[in-house]
């Protein structure tokens, strides 16, 4: 069957209905246990800034900023209303940024991504100053994130049950919602950028892969995301698929201490070499993701350009290295993975095995793999989304000494040194070329993390779905989305 | 007691029932003929197994049921051949102009409504009585069968009943609408003495009042001498011996019924040994072609390996013996 | 006496809780009503009585598969009641007991050999050789051929199946035999075999008999003595001959009143009166337990219980129209 | 009957104590630490343990059990860890539609089941016998959770004719939701069915044999009349047995059908739940559906007691 | 009257002929259920899939984990009568490799079930009492419990894997055994046999093991293959969720879950491990009828 071509007008009173994996399961960012929480939260709070395609940043509650030494300056956005029609001032800037960074909320789940933020102050009604421990300019894609999200002060002055009733300054209004399964969302007139709101509702529903492309197909939904490996499926169904490289990265990451052979440098290449990585993202995920052997997606600034593919499939060689490093027989270890497609894993393993790496996986739950790899430091091998959507110095703590996400402490002196020198130039190209040293250099040197490929966020939607784009960040938004009749 | 040339109640001729076994029928009841005039009551006499309680379930068209099926022969209700009538109106007699009391009261009632429930619906069926007007008339009923209390004990479960009240309940619902022929099925075997004395005055009662026909199937000698106005004698499926009451038991023509009147315990004085029947009843399926009864017979000759009629002896008695008229029986009462 | 009894009961009081009425409510049910009774050696001492009236718990109670509520069980002289059943079971040898169901008194899943030298099994040390020949040779005693040990239950008749339940009674010599009406659910000719056979046992071992029956007219073929119950309590006890003859107690008249006699000339011209209504469940707490249905009842009747009261011709009978006699 | 609803209630109570403990217990024999899950990717040093005490994970285990079930008595089951809502508000949002798919379920599944048990034992040993019988067996034995995807495939894949996911409430939409019931209730019914109708026959059969058939047939009670009134009523018994026992199945069948047809009912509720670790809705959910499950078999005794009234004296 | 006790009959001699052995038991049972047409063939094929499960790494056509990307979905043909599966690996071989888990899990639940349930359901059914009383309170609240979410629960608490799984369904179903063995137990407690047993003497624990077991067997032999069955499904769906066997392995719930996903590119990957799955409980279930049916009546009771 066909969908109605779209290209009409967009209709305002049009309801959108998605189909996503998981949804957040509540609505106070400072809450929030993890980054992909960001596009609902989004929906009713507006943050302070954002961040394009290309990493630039644009004012969004902030309308101008500058940084004065370690302060960074900002100018409120004016005549910005919250929902339930307080204003915006910069008290309320102040008020969450401290909630967020856990001064005035010890739980806040965003404590360590803010602990940079020294204190912060009002300086006159409509500026604020947040003062930092040191310089670092990715404060600013910080705050592109949850981590910048507004609440009404009001809000938190009543004490309001932010989890379930969220008071924003966003385009939406939430309306109702159903932990794990989905929500509603309404047009909020009041939003600052109202005109941009092309939809009156936005229905979101949490359903499994299968369930989300059947939904398409049979009309339930409009757009939804999917599975990298369904995209052939998709379009053979006739419906429109939209792939956008995002800048994270999958890929897994090894505990030296538990896994001891991995302490030798050759066995960490060995692996490198093992994987036929152009062959899993062609065959198993429908050519929908960009296979790298280096720790930084091609979409992100920290891409090596100049050794774009480090470790080419070479079974030969990757023998070779490991026999160097007396592991000719192999060895075993076990890797968790939660939501990653079971398919790419198994094929992950195949090619392990092909070099007597016996790769076994490990389905957990819930946050077993942080709490195992990272807490614990127990597990052997984790997959997961490498965490450098916002900037790539948040993916920095994988490979610094000492670090939580550091399991097994496997640094290199080159790389802790560089990733200090990056956190405090201002200059972009200058940083670039710094964060691009440090790709190159655990090019040379692989560390804990196994780089596969990167990530595309794969959607598929029927005709009617217009203006519809997934930043790198993969912090998809609908503002500007529309639905035509 | 009329012995008179009126029509028969109940007329049974040449019935033949049997049961299918894979390809083949076994005969298990076999040229059985008897019949019954108003008010009278015939017993049925005979070993377990003998087929007293088929030969009554084809009477009543209910061999189907458990399987069995009338090869042969001609039932005859007032005149009315029920052979080959159809279901629908054989339903229509049931329970109407010829009903039937089984053995175990207990669990020939339905445990899942009340006495009245159950009486009142043959009412219901028959009559179309309206519910009220059903449980009036079921008061009535179990009253007329001597339940004292009747208009509380209407709203009672069967398990709530002593057996003795049950099979009062039971025969209630049987001449609720007054039926011409009653079937009795070992209706007191189950029972106390006492209780049994009771019923037997009851039936003998009814049949007065009813002008009913009464079968009277049993095999206890005692209660035969007690209710029965004839009596009929089965081994394996035949009718062996039919005869006037105290014809029966003064002079049997049967070497069978000999034998069972010898076995009957008595109370008045002790024997050292109790006589027996040596042998046991065959299965169907290994029926003699000649005299059933011939392998335990001590009166058995070459001239019994032949199949045997039933030939009309003296008066309206009848017996299946070759040899009945040279033999002199005992009777079980000297 | 010399010898004691080799069952005797005294007092005998057994109660169950029940359910009873549409409510539900737990009443105490007394099935055996302060009885005694004694069984002396090679005699027979039948119970009758209707049914309900408490005689299979009366056996059962004598084996002590139901609880005691009060009095005393003595085998050969030894007061069982209270002992451990580890000292009961070398006492249990000595009685042993057959039931009125024969399709279920024996286990469907075993062989008769297996059934039948469960006795020996479990009592004696017998190899499974000797086992096998005392087996062959119950089975030969109770007119059943060594040819069927292999068989199962089923393939037998009702009567050949009441024949092993007293083969296996009969393994370990006891002294005495509880028979729980095994002959009510035979035939005719059946039942006077089964009669015959115990008798001839008894004639040959010397065993006692404790035969239960609601059936007078077996009763007195067999019994040398009888009790007659009725609601739990023992009526009468007597001679076999003088109980039949004449009756003591009304209870034990009306049941033989009842009896139909094989004759119809008899019969159907002087039917005696029977009592009306029936053994209903013991509800009454004072009083003579038949005074409900006694044609003769009294006052006295229905507020005391009487004694048991000698009677000619001996025995005893609980009835206080006797007492009149004897004052 | 008051008083045997009163009898009923009291004696759910143990099992209903022990349920509460196992339920309760389920926190201590899943490993990790929720409070670690709530504490966000990066915890700073405390936080977790901060966390571990708002939630009162570090009190002794007794007294942790008493204030739940203290409050649970009162409905309160707390907050959802990971959502923060309060479980009771989850609860009564989602126990509605999971009643609904249970009782269409059990209501396609007694409809079908009962009537081709029916038909079946009437014309035993022909040949709609055989065809049941065959059916029946099928029904038994294919796995829920294929049937529902097979039927997905056809209906609303293949041939758009009712929708793959979602739920409408009967209040809002009837027609949507039956439409959007019909799939997963046929799914969730096909073994309970298929059970019920084997039952349903052997009951039959077996009660057909009894002396009281013979009886009402004896009455000249029509043939139909006998098996619809004198037969069904006591075969019931074990058939609602059956439908009883089978209740407890189908809430767990429930759970995968709820997965498959993404209803936002207790089972899918029960899945994330279990996922994520969220305690507190898991035990909540696990001690209604017990409720149920007790509540259910309550019914099924009290309905002893109208098909077959000597059980009231039990 | 003391010398009629004494002298009870020597050992007389037997008159009976030499023994002989009419058909035993069993042997009437295999008659009947030779007769049992269907339940013939189900067994036929039970039998047909434990011979797949034991020899199956040499039965299987290719490694059932070696994955060929470049072949993926392709359909039945060049040498893979199912086709292979998104990874390239040959449909057949995972099919039957998936066997073994099926039947093992099926085994271990069904034991685990069956070693808590028959002993503990005796126990109860026999000596009814605070024993019984307390255990089948303990059961009504156990089996209150939705068994799937308990089995989602306890999986989830020991972790993932098949034997863990298992373990979990076996404990699920064990209420329901000690509840059929208790019943059937109390059904023939009061049984004449046993009264005429415990009337001779017999020792209790002889009574249990000699005509209790014995005569509870049956009913338990035929629910025990319907728990086989239940276990199968129970395997395939915590498999379905992930939370059974671990990949790469294969069983055939894991394969229907895997193949789910891909059900608009291939549906023939959720058509063969289903029809697989059915089978196996289809041919569980008919074998339990066939058995039940051809109980001779020395072994049925009623
Ligand atoms: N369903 C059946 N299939 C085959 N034979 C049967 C069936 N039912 C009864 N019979 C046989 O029919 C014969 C007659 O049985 P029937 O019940 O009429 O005997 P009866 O004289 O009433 O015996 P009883 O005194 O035991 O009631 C018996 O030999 C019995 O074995
Ligand atoms: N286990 C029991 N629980 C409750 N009541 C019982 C039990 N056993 C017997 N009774 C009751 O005790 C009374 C006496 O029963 P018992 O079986 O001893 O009578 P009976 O004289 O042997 O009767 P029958 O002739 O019917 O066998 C009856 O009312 C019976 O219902
Ligand atoms: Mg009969
Ligand atoms: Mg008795």
């Amino acid at each position: 069957s066909t969908t109605a071509s779209g290209g009409g007008a967009p209709d305002p009173n049009a309801t959108m209905r998605v189909g996503l994996a998981i949804v957040n399961t509540q609505w106070d960012p400072a809450l929030s246990p993890v980054t992909t929480d960001t596009p609902g939260l989004e929906m009713v709070y507006d943050r302070l800034f954002s961040q394009g395609a290309d990493g630039s940043i644009s004012g969004n509650l902030v309308q101008t900023w500058e940084f004065r030494g370690n302060d960074l300056v900002m100018h409120v956005r004016p005549g910005v209303k919250f929902q339930d029609g307080s204003p915006l001032d910069a008290q309320a800037v102040k008020v969450n940024l401290d909630r967020n960074r856990g001064a005035t909320f010890p739980t806040s789940t965003l404590a360590a991504e803010l602990s940079n933020i020294q204190s912060v102050t009002v300086t006159d009604p409509m500026t604020v100053t947040a003062t930092l421990k040191k310089k670092d300019v990715s404060i600013l894609p910080l705050l592109s994130s949850r981590n910048g999200m507004i609440v009404s002060a009001k809000a938190l002055a009543d004490k309001a049950d932010l989890g379930t009733d969220p008071v924003g300054a966003g385009p939406w209004k939430l309306t109702s919602f159903q932990p794990g399964t989905g929500y509603t969302v309404e047009r909020w007139d009041g939003y600052w950028n109202a005109p941009a709101v092309k939809v009156a509702k936005v229905q979101v529903s949490v359903l499994n892969s299968a369930q989300r492309l059947n939904a398409v197909r049979s009309g339930q939904l409009d757009m939804a995301i999917l599975d990298t490996g369904q995209a052939d499926s998709a379009k053979s169904s006739g419906l429109n698929v939209l792939a956008s490289p995002l800048n994270t990265l999958t890929c897994f990451q090894v505990n030296n201490v538990t896994v001891p052979a991995y302490n030798d440098e050759r066995v960490r290449q060995a692996i490198n070499y093992a994987i036929d990585r152009p062959t899993i993202v062609k065959n198993v995920l429908a050519g929908n993701a960009t296979p790298t052997s280096q720790i930084f997606p091609p979409t992100s600034i920290a891409f090596d350009k100049a050794t774009p593919d480090p470790y080419p499939y070479d079974v030969a060689k990757a023998k070779a290295l490991l026999a160097e490093a007396g592991y000719a027989g192999g060895f075993s270890f076990s890797a968790m993975f939660g939501t990653t497609p079971q398919a790419e894993l198994e094929a992950i393993a195949g090619y392990l095995k092909a070099v007597n790496i016996d790769m076994k996986l490990v389905h957990i739950q819930g946050n077993d793999g942080v709490t195992k790899m990272w807490q614990e430091k127990s597990g052997q091998a984790l997959f997961f989304p490498c965490n450098s959507v916002v900037d790539p110095s948040l993916a920095m703590p994988y490979f610094l000494p000492g670090n939580y996400r550091n399991p097994g402490n496997l640094t290199n002196a080159d790389v802790t040194a560089l990733a200090a020198q990056a956190q405090t130039i201002d200059d972009q190209a200058q940083r670039t070329s710094v964060l691009q040293r440090i790709t190159h250099t655990i090019s040379l040197h692989p560390l804990s993390i196994v780089p596969l490929y990167g990530n595309t966020a794969t959607w598929v939607m029927n005709g009617s779905v217009t203006g519809f784009t997934v930043p790198p960040t993969n912090f998809w938004q609908l503002i500007g989305v529309g639905k035509s009749q | 007691m009329t012995v008179g040339k009126e029509i028969p109640r109940l007329s049974v001729r040449g019935l033949q029932v049997a049961f299918r076994a894979g390809k083949d029928w076994v005969t298990v009841v076999d040229d059985v003929s008897f019949s019954v005039q108003g008010s009278e009551v015939l017993g049925l006499v005979g070993e377990s197994g003998s087929g007293k309680s088929l030969s009554c379930l084809a009477v009543m068209g209910l061999a189907g049921d458990s399987g069995a099926r009338i090869r042969k022969g001609s039932i005859q209700l007032d005149g009315v051949e029920l052979v080959g009538l159809s279901e629908r109106e054989l339903e229509n007699r049931r329970g109407n102009e010829i009903a039937m009391v089984f053995q175990e009261p207990m669990t020939s009632l339905n445990p899942a409504f009340t006495i009245g429930d159950q009486i009142g619906e043959v009412l219901r069926r028959h009559r179309s009585m309206p519910r009220k007007q059903a449980r009036a008339a079921a008061i009535a009923v179990l009253d007329r069968v001597g339940i004292p209390d009747a208009t509380r004990r209407v709203g009672a479960y069967p398990f709530e009943f002593s057996g003795g009240m049950q099979q009062r309940a039971m025969i209630a619902m049987a001449i609720a609408c007054e039926p011409s022929v009653l079937i009795a099925d070992e209706a007191t075997t189950a029972l106390d003495v006492t209780v049994q004395a009771q019923i037997l005055d009851l039936l003998r009662d009814m049949r007065a009042q009813l002008d009913m026909a009464i079968v009277f199937v049993t095999h206890n000698m005692g209660v035969v001498a007690d209710i029965c106005d004839r009596v009929a004698v089965m081994y394996a499926g035949q009718i062996v011996e039919e005869a006037d009451v105290r014809t029966l038991f003064r002079n049997p023509r049967h070497p069978y019924t000999e034998g069972l009147l010898r076995c009957t315990p008595r109370l008045s004085g002790r024997a050292d040994r109790l006589p027996v029947i040596p042998g046991s009843t065959p299965l169907p399926a290994e029926f003699a072609t000649g005299c059933r009864f011939g392998e335990r017979c001590s009166y058995h000759s070459a001239s019994c390996d032949e199949p045997v009629p039933l030939t009309l002896s003296h008066k309206d008695s009848q017996v299946r013996c070759v040899r009945s008229a040279e033999l002199t029986l005992g009777g079980g009462v000297s | 006496m010399s010898e004691p009894s080799i069952v005797e009961i005294s007092d005998l009081e057994v109660a169950f809780k029940v359910r009873t009425g549409r409510r539900g409510k737990r009443e105490l049910l007394r099935a055996v009503n302060r009885a005694s009774l004694s069984v002396g050696r090679g005699e027979t001492v039948a119970v009758v009585g209707e049914s309900g009236s408490g005689k299979s718990t009366m056996a059962r109670a004598v084996l002590r598969q139901v609880a005691l509520r009060g009095g005393t069980v003595r085998i050969d002289g030894v007061d069982v009641t209270s002992m451990r059943s580890r000292e009961f079971r070398a006492l249990r040898r000595k009685v042993q007991m057959v039931f009125q169901d024969p399709y279920s008194s024996l286990d469907p899943a075993m062989t008769v050999a297996e059934s039948i030298a469960e006795p020996l099994v479990v009592h004696t040390n017998l190899n499974r050789r000797e086992r096998h020949d005392r087996v062959a040779e119950l089975l030969d005693v109770v007119g059943l051929s060594a040819r069927h040990l292999d068989r199962y239950p089923y393939e037998f008749s009702g009567g050949q199946r009441q024949r092993l339940a007293i083969a296996r009674a009969v393994a370990l010599n006891p002294e005495a035999v509880l028979c729980d009406e095994p002959v009510s659910a035979l035939d005719m000719s059946t039942q006077n075999q089964i009669i015959n056979l115990l008798k001839d046992l008894q004639a040959q071992f010397g065993v006692s008999l404790l035969f239960i029956s609601h059936d007078l007219a077996v009763v007195r073929h067999i019994a040398h003595r009888v009790a007659v119950m009725y609601l739990g309590s023992i009526v009468e006890t007597g001679p076999a001959e003088r109980v039949f003859s004449r009756p003591a107690h009304p209870y034990t008249k009306a049941l033989l009143a009842a009896v139909p006699v094989p004759d119809p000339e008899v019969q159907q011209a002087g039917r005696r009166p029977s009592i009306r209504g029936d053994a209903f469940s013991g509800t009454t707490t004072a009083g003579c337990p038949f005074a409900g249905r006694c044609p003769e009842a009294m006052d006295l009747c229905r507020e005391q219980t009487p004694p048991d009261f000698p009677v000619d011709g001996g025995g005893v009978g609980a009835c206080w129209l006797l007492a009149e006699k004897v004052a | 009957m008051v008083r045997l609803v009163g009898r009923g209630i009291l004696a759910m109570i143990p099992s209903l104590i022990l349920v509460s403990i196992i339920a309760f217990s389920l926190l201590y024999l899943v490993p990790g630490d929720p409070a670690v899950g709530l504490a966000g990717e990066s915890p700073t040093p405390g936080q977790v343990e901060l966390i571990r005490h708002n939630l009162g994970l570090d009190r002794p285990v007794v007294e942790q059990y008493l204030h739940w079930a203290g409050n649970a008595l009162h409905g309160d089951f707390g907050r959802s860890i990971f959502t923060t809502f309060p479980v009771s508000e989850l609860i009564t949002s989602r126990l509605p539609i999971t009643v609904a798919l249970a009782v269409a379920a059990t209501f396609v599944a007694v409809v079908v089941g009962l009537s081709l048990g029916i038909v079946a034992a009437t014309w035993r040993g022909r040949f709609v016998d055989r065809a049941i019988s065959a059916l029946s067996s099928l029904g038994v034995a294919v796995p829920a959770f294929w049937l529902g995807l097979l039927l997905v495939l056809l209906f609303s894949v293949k041939a758009h004719l009712l929708p793959s996911i979602g739920y409408v409430p009967f209040s809002q939409n009837p027609g949507g939701w039956l439409v959007h019931i019909l799939l997963p209730a046929v799914t969730l019914a096909a073994a309970p069915g298929a059970e019920i109708a084997r039952q349903m026959r052997a009951a039959m059969v077996g009660v057909l044999g009894n002396d009281y058939v013979r009886t009402a047939r004896a009455k000249g009670v029509r043939r139909s009349a006998v098996v619809l009134k004198h037969a069904l009523k006591n075969a019931a018994v074990p058939v609602v047995t059956v439908i009883g026992s089978q209740f407890s199945y189908l809430l767990g069948g429930a759970v995968i059908v709820e997965q498959i047809f993404a209803i936002p009912g207790l089972g899918s509720l029960a899945v994330t739940a279990v996922l994520d670790r969220d305690m507190p809705v898991i035990q909540a959910v696990v001690v209604i559906a017990a409720l149920a499950v007790l509540v259910v078999n309550l019914l099924v005794d009290l309905s002893y007691g109208y098909f077959s009234p000597k059980a009231r004296l039990r | 009257m003391s010398s009629t006790t004494t002298g009870r009959p020597a050992a007389r001699k037997t008159t009976a002929g030499p023994a002989h052995r009419p058909v035993p038991a069993r042997r009437r049972f295999q008659r009947r259920f030779a007769r049992e047409r269907l339940a013939v063939v189900a067994f036929a094929f039970l039998v047909l899939l434990v011979i797949v499960a034991i020899f199956g790494p040499w039965l299987q056509p290719y490694d059932p984990d070696q994955q060929n990307l470049s072949i993926a979905f392709s359909g039945p043909g060049g040498g893979h009568w199912l086709g292979t599966d998104q990874l390239g690996r040959d449909v057949l071989s995972r099919i039957i490799s998936g066997t073994r888990v099926s039947l093992v899990a099926a085994a271990e639940a069904t034991g685990v079930g069956v070693l808590i349930g028959v002993p503990i359901g005796i126990v109860c059914g026999y000596f009814s009492g605070w024993f019984d009383r307390t255990v089948m309170a303990a059961n009504d609240a156990v089996m209150a419990l939705p068994a799937l979410i308990l089995a989602i629960a306890v999986a989830g608490a020991l972790g993932p894997g098949l034997t863990h799984s298992m373990l979990a369904i076996g404990i699920v179903f064990a209420p329901r055994l000690i509840r059929l063995v208790r019943a059937s137990v109390l059904d023939i407690r009061h049984e004449t046999f046993i009264e005429a047993s415990a009337t001779i003497g017999t020792p209790t624990l002889r009574i249990l093991r000699k005509h209790v077991l014995p005569n509870v067997l049956s009913p338990l032999i035929v629910s025990t293959s319907l728990m086989m069955a239940w276990a199968m499904v129970a395997e395939a769906g915590l498999s379905f969720l992930g939370l059974g066997v671990q990949p790469p392995q294969a069983s055939w719930g894991a394969m229907l879950g895997q193949g789910y996903q891909y059900t608009a590119q291939a549906p023939a990957l959720i058509i063969y491990p289903g029809v697989a799955i059915m089978l196996s409980v289809l041919a569980l279930n008919l074998l339990s009828d066939g058995i039940r049916d051809s109980l001779g009546r020395e072994l049925r009771r009623k």
